[in-house]
């Protein structure tokens, strides 16, 4: 099963994962990836951010990056979750299961969704930090370089 | 006189915030582009002259160049580098 | 936390992980590869197979597999539970948990981690046939390709 | 008569099954590689012949090449190429 989920809430890592996965006999290698709020930014404690996102197009931009990387591996199945609103230090932010027979597509696969998802899928984090105001965040030059080597 | 299409214009993150809105509806001329879209958005708020050249377009939910040429019913986006994950 | 488990019993992906991250406060990135017991193998229908292991040998080398992985990327944590014994098709065989503050050095760290250990931690898989009697899997050398790399 | 070490020698895999025993207790000269070990086993077991160059050693759970030599109390181990995971 391929699915992408946008939402609030937070998300399950082994109920999805199972529901992912369900009826899909072929699998032999599942790899996830899971993000998560991180406490500390640059060296300052973090107390919370806000995921914006654009609805519908969230969502249309993760399957197109899951339809792409199905023509570029022998996936199985392919999950992404990414939640938006209020998140604290230590939050889940986002979920992508690949499933393969191959241990390798499944790795490169999670791999490349997550470079991709980074640089595409129309989500912005507002960061408030323990001794300044709230800011949004720039994009990072690592995250394009990590894009572009997979075209 | 000249003729123009009205678009659905959606706002996301600091663009937003700068517009004050979360969208507008903007009249532009027929043939109009992208470019032409940003030329009166900076115009209309010029606080996003300072980052002019962050700001990113979505046509229709994907991701789209500036000098693509805007077409009846387009809905719209603009906003600043993506920054999820 | 680092730790390595040799088991019989199945494990418990979300619980497992969650013991393995319990409080590591810098994390930003899990990555988890979870390897299953496939239902064919060359088109062929596996009805059972049998893990046998070196005691003492399995628990060290995977150790020292994690303690490699730790000189090359920036770990936070990191888990590797590998079972022994009679399992079917659909069974849980091996997980890797690898944290980090970084994606790339969780996933690199993951891979890195499972192509080790296909080469080096000492199991030894026979697989039962629907067709045909037991047999000793052979070593693939794609897996020794796959170990190079890392060289 | 050649001064010996005694060594426990454990088996995996095919290895045990050829060799019918799961462990031996082997007693080897003095000075002796994994090299010796493997010669010993080839004869004492033929049915290893078959696949000798697939043996592989471990030396007090470590992987170890053949040439290496042995030490009394040294724990050792004989069998195929890995396939876990």
């Amino acid at each position: 099963m391929f699915s992408v989920r946008v939402q609030e809430a937070d998300f399950d890592i082994k109920a999805d994962m199972a529901a992912s996965l369900h009826d899909e006999a072929g699998i032999g290698a599942v790899v996830t990836f899971n993000g998560v709020v991180r406490p500390e930014v640059n060296g300052k404690v973090l107390k919370t951010m806000t995921l914006e996102h654009y609805p519908g197009m969230a969502e249309q931009q993760l399957r197109a990056l899951l339809e792409e990387a199905r023509t570029r591996w022998p996936l199985d199945a392919g999950l992404i979750i990414h939640r938006y609103g209020r998140l604290y230090p230590g939050d889940n932010i986002v979920l992508v299961v690949t499933a393969s027979k191959h241990r390798h597509a499944a790795f490169e696969a999670a791999e490349f969704l997550m470079d991709w998802l980074k640089t595409k899928a129309p989500f912005w984090k507002k960061e408030e930090l323990a001794d300044s105001g709230p800011h949004w965040v720039e994009e990072r030059a690592t995250d394009l370089a990590a894009t572009d080597r997979w075209s | 006189m000249t003729d123009t299409h009205s678009y659905k214009v959606l706002y996301f993150a600091w663009v937003r915030e700068s517009a004050g809105v979360d969208e507008d509806d903007i009249a532009l001329p027929v043939g109009a582009t992208g470019d032409d879209l940003k030329a009166h958005l900076l115009d209309v708020y010029p606080a996003l002259k300072e980052r002019a050249d962050k700001l990113q377009l979505a046509i229709n939910q994907s991701h789209a160049d500036w000098s693509t040429q805007l077409t009846a019913g387009d809905e719209l986006a603009v906003f600043p580098p993506v920054t999820g994950g």
